[in-house]
């Protein structure tokens, strides 16, 4: 019975044609009319029938949050838990079904505020948990307090004279906290959004996705310096492996380390495209993710998008499985009788 | 076993006797106890036991706070407690005695390491003279032995360090007092030599002192004769000893078994429960996934999302984690899932004495949650029952879909006593049926009830076809559809509540053990049994009649509780905690249940029962 | 007022009218209410008001999940409740129709927005046909109005964009039902003017569109004439309008003052507690210091960390926050520290009903910790009362140096009434005195108690000489060292019991309302006091005798509270939970207290209570 | 009665000759023989006689776990609070008290597993609170579980076969968490210790220092490949500000950045001094610190000591104090009675 064939009643995953509408469920969506959530919903969607994961096999798990209704419109299981605690109860979920395909989606106070904690430990356990982030910068559900994100000096309902918290910079945050995949992509471009998702569906391990997301009621705009069409090229960094990191209309722009090895953008006509700095997903040190993490402290200056780090380490619970399997070869499975008797005994007759 | 030596003095035949090992929490009198214990139970005595240590890992050296003594009651009958005061005291330090004596009745045996009564030690805890010449202690029985330097002595040519022998004078304290109780000796030894296989010193410095010990009993003139006590003629069976803990553990893995769930065992260690973590995470080839969360909140997501996936979820803390579990445990009332949460309960509020026991969550079990959230509550009336208790849980969450809290404590958890192996085929089949079908027309609704037990169908992520959402927001019944009609909220939280209420029909009525004429019922729950039990068996051995009833099931209570406690005229409930039981009691049947209240972190003792019964019957 | 109208038609007086305002989300129900609400009270007359909007931001438009609702009951005497059910009923589209009618009795009058009535929005909320002309509403007076062509209509000229004009015809239905209770409009006109101030657009459609809906009131032949419901003659003072958490900011504001303790204000947002961190973040000036936690536990523990330091800590929530601090309560309690915990009581379990109240958390803020750790409960009765509440909750944490629990809920805390301002300087001193030196030799002793109170010195960082530490494992009474000993563990639990207990000698006696021969006690705690009263006023006014005893403190309770329950033959406990207090009562005073329970997420009805208290009475 | 005066009962700081002694209360230790926490407690004892502080001015605050029991040590005014919940409790204390000298105590469990989210808060918001951790890499008062700084294989407790959790790095979470101050020392130097204690007392906001600290009774010897005597010249790399970063008896190694930022020894006779990474605790962007954080994953490399990054950001509290000022300046003290009457009011005669 330890074994999970016991728990998976469909073991078969074979390729399957499905459609954007074998992942909506059947409930109305309930978000604001213009809010970002609806593009990531749909990209998500639009995106699933690509991999061939069936519906039943898939399980969305979320905390509270506006962001955190998403499970309820996706046609898998889906788990709407409570605030902050997603990446538990999908850890959960995950070591006690290795074979499911495991998404967490959260909010920037679901996430970082409340859940802080869970996010970072479940990173460095390495679950393989696809989390996904939606970062408004905002408050949302609760009506427009500000966040672990909102920028010093917001006004918001809960800091009339302007907020004094130091955000925090999540890819930082997930860098420091040993994540093996980190990638950050936004509502604007279904684009680059389906590509980044799909690329955190790809890892196997933690897969932590920020996406900066509007909440046009409480926040509207907050990405707008940065997402807005117009300013993408000159604003959004894209992260290419194996090529220099480049950016602006004609790829004018780079970015170098200087020799603290701190990243900083440069016009490629002053330095020559060979000192641009390489993107490398797949270094083993984290610390040229984190350097480009620091290029932007406010989505106002050029921001990098993409994947920064993409490294293999083994997995939280394919490692449990194999204690699992390497205990039954050492020792058999379990036997009742024989355990109950382990130690001294003896017989009243 | 007095063949094993060649003493020519019979032993002395005992019924019962009651040992208390006391010394510095580094002398290893856990260790001494557990041996001594082991060694009983095999011999075949019905035994309980008692340690008791400090919450320092180490207190300081000699000091009050540092004494750690373990208790032990052997006997050549049925017995349900380690005994109130102890027969025997071995004090290995001044510390130790100081604090043990005040327990030793007048004419009791104190057995004293003299050689830590120096100077030092002595005014370290207050002693301006030497207790044991300054006729102080004339009231006892009592026996000096040199046992470090004879302990020293007999390590000298093993070529150990003086340090390292000095810390095998447990070992011939044990030596001794296996002498005087006649214990036989070749099991210990054994023990010793496979424990300490890695460190030949030690273990050959253990052996020569546990061996000294013994002989010091043969050869010194200071005894005139051992002791005997013969072997209990307990039910037929295979027995073996157990601790609460383990029996904890045992019965989770057994449900799991019978239940064909996996189990995911998520848990932050805390003190008196981690020793459930770590005894669960030895048997992955049950299948067992072990999680050391990074909090209790964690730790009951965990268990809550393997729920969700089909595994057995369980998690287990003490008092702090069990109010961090709070929200945890409503989203699974909620979600209307199978969980297991067990709660070790030790000394509160707060920090509070985390190395004691205490019964003092059971409101916090039954209430420690917002908004109409209840659930069935179990508990653990001995050590070894533990192990029922465990099962029971099991087969109400995974029948009902439903958390359940199982309540154990510090004395079950750490004490043990022999314990009479079931048989294994004759276990509940707890097997589960997974929903594999809709169940409404062509749709699957996750909250379509049986009609009977009210539980929904679980059905597990996998399964094609009944994709489903649930969640802590309220629910439509039947579709589980997010709703926030007043009627259907009103519906609901009746409907969750009758769903618990209805368990009464599907646990045994609770069982009086009543004398014809009594007018005094003893109600209790948990640890408090073996306590009580004992002091009934007192004021019966006075001619007295009384009736004793022990609820196993806390929420809902058994049918047939009403008509029990409105059957006496008097009604008491002694409990570890200012009258949490009582409290419901009277809240549910309007009868005056009269509390008996204690709460110094160690069980009752069967004297306190008995006057405090006989004043009721009599009075 | 009436001259501010050139209409000739006299009003109509009434005494007293129930207006409910419905319509999407996105309507600006709230804003129309609250405007409505302002005026009347401005305007002198009595009021209470019951806003109920959906737990979504956004619900989608035109569907029932969508429809918000603001309800007024307005009067020229005093009242308590916002009415059972509306004389008028404003129906801004056929969602807020489908949703509403059912409780808009025979007669009664239905003012629709006869423009949102389109196939759409029709068949949306499944309208086969539109109930305006298929006669299914005829029991109705219905008035039919073309709201939104009206106000674009009426904007036109100022060049607003129709999808933008649009928005304001809820100002429109403001602007008609303010002439047809005379109500005066210079007032709203004032607010709409400096509100949208930045918005000249926005601010010019707003003021057109609520003048275009008065006007269309006096010229329209759709009503005969208009209603007038004269001031109340209310206890003569200065009087504002005010909501529960706006009641409740204040009363923290002024205990602050009055104990001379600047606050320290800690919490996590959470409906519906949220608007107390906003309001009390707005008055820096009084040295108030929000912060809004990462968590509620990190709520607590600021707080607790202020309160240690010599400042008022607070920290409010809603039932799962309250989960969350449970432990760090628990703490408080073992440091002995003055603390408030605010519980703004939504619908649970988990999740829940997060917009709607209920009183479901009782049982939590009484034992929702582990171990014995008792703590004082007060609670409010009505959304002005919140005041008084607070002022009592923190001079009862300040003297006896205790956590207390304040208990509101959605109801008290969104709705509103008239208040009735204190005299300032007539609120209770509540001056603390810090300890500043040595209370035992040249010692301090941290735990050494006020006799009387057993209240513990509060030293503060900062005072020379007196140094100590505090923590939550337990403590030697008096020197507060680290103490493991069971007997003083014992003593600490009762004493720290006994504390909390005598604060029944320091609070008022439960007052009863009864007339001579009342058989039926009905006793009450918290919202339900306006639904109680109106109910038992109901059942004078058909000559019957009744009592009401409504408590404020519900741990300890009132020192005369069990003769006063005993005093009647029966007790009716009407709860918006499953029982919870009528448990307590029960536990307490064994008397067969009796529950009358509804989970809606809404308050009870007068009439329920009328007909169960007459029933019991008759019965 | 709003500003703190009021509640500071001595205001007066003036320099003051005090001693170990009086900084030591009255209660007997309660660590085992041979423990770590003892050469910390009195390093601290011996340090705090140097700075100007009373110590009726000073606070400690701990959770649970043998190094939280630090502050019944001490005497000055003290918390030993619950698991995990220092942070916050010590944030209390300077918010309500900016005039105090607020330190906290803990674990590697108390601060990186339970605590982990008060802990990454408090250093984003900057808090003026001296944040200690003692790693030893256990749980030490449960009695030897591992911990979220163990190592992966790890056989303890509640792991017999062995650990799976991939250990955090102390330093880079709290850099990725916008720590403004943080260090790292060990128990075997008192000097390095009570250097680093005393840098970090200066620091006016957060400071996080990592102590190793050795737990001799359940993870016995954990650093002793590093802090040994025999091996910290060589395992030990010391960090001076404005100095090429060197270690080794006679300083012949040293570390470099590559082109990726990423830190490495090297022979200082292969590259030469002025290759060296010249140590600057004040880089603005924390990137370089990190990488340094990356130089060792366990500590049986060479790992660096002292303090990696000190930079100044406005202090939570201070800024409260701020918004306080300001208010009271621009609307005055605050006035009950004109609050109660503000909005719309009416008389009733
Ligand atoms: C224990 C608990 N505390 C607080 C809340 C209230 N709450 C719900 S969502 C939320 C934060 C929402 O912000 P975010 O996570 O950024 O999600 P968004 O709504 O912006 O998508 C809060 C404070 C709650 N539901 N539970
Ligand atoms: C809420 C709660 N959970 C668990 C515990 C049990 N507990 C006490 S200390 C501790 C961890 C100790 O490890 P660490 O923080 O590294 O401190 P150390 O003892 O190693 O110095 C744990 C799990 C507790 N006291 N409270
Ligand atoms: S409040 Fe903001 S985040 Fe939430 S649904 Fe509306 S727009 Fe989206
Ligand atoms: S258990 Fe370890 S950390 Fe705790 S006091 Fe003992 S040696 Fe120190
Ligand atoms: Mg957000
Ligand atoms: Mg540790």
């Amino acid at each position: 019975m330890a074994d999970d064939a016991s728990l998976a009643p469909n073991g078969d995953t074979t390729a399957v044609t499905l459609t954007r509408k074998d992942f909506q469920s059947d409930q109305e969506v309930r978000w604001c009319p213009g809010c970002g959530d609806y593009s990531i919903l749909a990209a998500m969607q639009f995106l699933l029938p690509d991999f061939d994961v069936k519906p039943e096999n898939m399980v969305f798990v979320s905390g509270i949050g506006c962001a955190a209704r998403f499970p309820y419109y996706m046609n898998t299981y889906g788990i709407h838990s409570i605030h902050g605690r997603a990446p538990a109860v999908a850890t959960g979920v995950a070591l006690a079904r290795p074979d499911l395909d495991v998404w967490v989606i959260s909010g920037d106070g679901d996430a970082l505020s409340i859940g802080g904690n869970h996010l970072i430990h479940s990173l460095r356990r390495n679950v393989n948990l696809k989390i996904l982030m939606f970062n408004n910068q905002i408050y949302g559900l609760t009506k427009g307090q500000y966040s672990p994100t909102s920028e010093v000096g917001k006004v918001t309902k809960s800091s009339p004279f302007g907020s004094l918290d130091h955000p925090f910079n999540p890819i930082s945050v997930a860098l420091g906290a040993e994540a093996s995949f980190v990638a950050r992509t936004h509502d604007m471009d279904r684009k680059h959004l389906m590509e980044t998702l799909h690329r955190a569906h790809e890892h196997k391990g933690a897969a932590f996705v920020e996406v900066y997301q509007n909440c046009n009621v409480f926040n509207d705009g907050a990405f707008a310096a940065i997402t807005a069409k117009e300013h993408r090229s000159d604003m959004l960094i894209p992260l290419e492996h194996g090529q220099p990191i480049r950016f602006g209309a004609d790829g004018e722009r780079g970015v170098m380390l200087n020799e603290y090895g701190e990243a900083h953008v440069v016009d490629v006509a002053d330095v020559g495209v060979d000192a641009l700095l390489v993107h490398d997903e797949h270094r083993p040190d984290p610390s040229v993710a984190f350097s480009l993490s620091r290029l932007a402290d406010t989505p106002t200056e050029p921001t990098p998008i993409g994947v920064l780090r993409d490294v293999q380490r083994p997995t939280y619970e394919g490692e449990v499985q194999r204690q699992l399997v390497t205990a039954v070869e050492r020792s058999g499975p379990g036997d009742l009788g024989a355990l109950l008797e382990s130690g001294a005994t003896w017989d009243v007759a | 076993m007095s063949t094993e030596t060649t003493d020519t003095r019979q032993p002395e035949t005992l019924d019962r006797v009651v040992i208390r090992f006391a010394g510095d929490s580094g002398d290893g009198m856990q260790l001494t106890g557990d041996r001594f214990t082991d060694v009983s139970a095999a011999f075949g005595n019905d035994l309980a036991t008692l340690p008791n240590f400090p919450a320092e890992i180490r207190a300081p050296a000699g000091t009050i706070a540092g004494v750690s003594s373990f208790q032990i009651h052997i006997s050549d009958h049925d017995i349900v407690t380690p005994g109130d005061v102890p027969n025997v005291l071995v004090a290995m330090n001044p510390a130790a005695l100081r604090a043990n004596i005040s327990d030793l009745p007048v004419g009791g045996t104190l057995l004293v390491n003299e050689d830590a009564f120096d100077e030092r030690n002595l005014t370290k805890v207050g002693y301006e003279s030497n207790p044991l010449d300054d006729g102080s202690l004339s009231a006892y029985r009592i026996i000096q032995v040199p046992m470090t330097s004879i302990t020293l002595e007999a390590c000298k040519e093993l070529g150990v360090k003086p340090r390292e022998a000095e810390r095998s004078k447990n070992l011939f304290a044990l030596g001794l007092v296996s002498w005087m109780y006649t214990r036989p000796t070749k099991q210990t030894i054994d023990w010793i030599e496979q424990k300490f296989a890695a460190k030949p010193m030690v273990r050959d410095a253990n052996v020569a002192a546990f061996k000294a010990g013994y002989h010091f009993g043969e050869t010194a003139e200071l005894f005139d004769h051992p002791f005997e006590i013969p072997p209990a003629d307990l039910e037929p069976g295979r027995y073996r000893n157990i601790t609460g803990n383990l029996a904890t553990a045992y019965g989770l893995i057994a449900a799991s078994q019978t239940s064909k769930l996996p189990m995911v065992y998520a848990s932050y260690p805390i003190t008196p429960a981690s020793d459930i973590l770590h005894e669960l995470s030895k048997h992955k080839n049950f299948g067992i996934r072990t999680l050391q969360a990074e909090d209790e909140i964690a730790a009951v997501g965990v268990a809550i999302g393997a729920a969700f996936a089909g595994a057995l979820g369980v998690t287990a803390t003490s008092g702090p984690g069990l109010d961090l579990k709070s929200e945890g445990i409503g989203l699974a009332i909620s979600l209307e899932l199978p969980l297991i949460i067990i709660d070790v309960q030790r000394g509160g509020p707060s920090t509070g004495l985390p190395t004691k026991t205490e019964q003092s969550d059971l409101m916090l079990a039954m209430y420690g949650r917002h908004g109409e959230a209840p659930l069935p509550i179990v508990s653990a009336s001995s050590s070894s029952g533990c192990f029922d208790a465990a099962y029971e849980a099991v087969r109400i969450a995974v029948k009902y879909r439903t958390p359940v809290i199982l309540l154990t404590d510090g004395y079950l958890a750490n004490g043990s006593e022999p314990w009479r192996l079931p048989d294994v085929d004759g276990l509940a089949d707890l097997t589960v049926h997974f929903a594999d079908a809709p169940n409404h027309g062509d749709e699957f609704w996750p909250y379509l009830r049986d009609p009977e037990t009210l539980a929904r169908p679980w059905a597990i992520p996998g399964t094609p076809g009944l994709q489903h959402r649930v969640g802590g927001l309220e629910k439509q019944d039947g579709t589980g559809n997010v709703n926030y009609d007043p009627e259907n909220h009103d519906f609901m939280v009746r409907i969750r509540a009758e769903k618990v209420a209805r368990i009464a029909n599907d646990i045994p009525p609770v069982l009086v053990d009543s004398d014809d004429g009594a007018r005094v019922l003893v109600l209790g729950w948990g640890s408090t049994w073996g306590a009580i039990t004992a002091g009934v068996r007192r004021v019966r051995a006075r001619g007295k009649p009384v009736a004793h009833a022990h609820l196993t099931h806390l929420n809902p209570f058994p049918a047939n509780l009403g008509e029990v406690v409105a059957g006496y005229d008097r009604v008491l409930v002694p409990e570890m905690n200012l009258g949490q039981l009582s409290k419901l009691v009277r809240a549910a049947y309007l009868v005056d249940a009269e509390s008996l209240t204690k709460v110094h972190g160690l069980p009752f003792r069967a004297a306190e029962l008995e006057a405090k019964i006989l004043e009721m019957i009599d009075g």
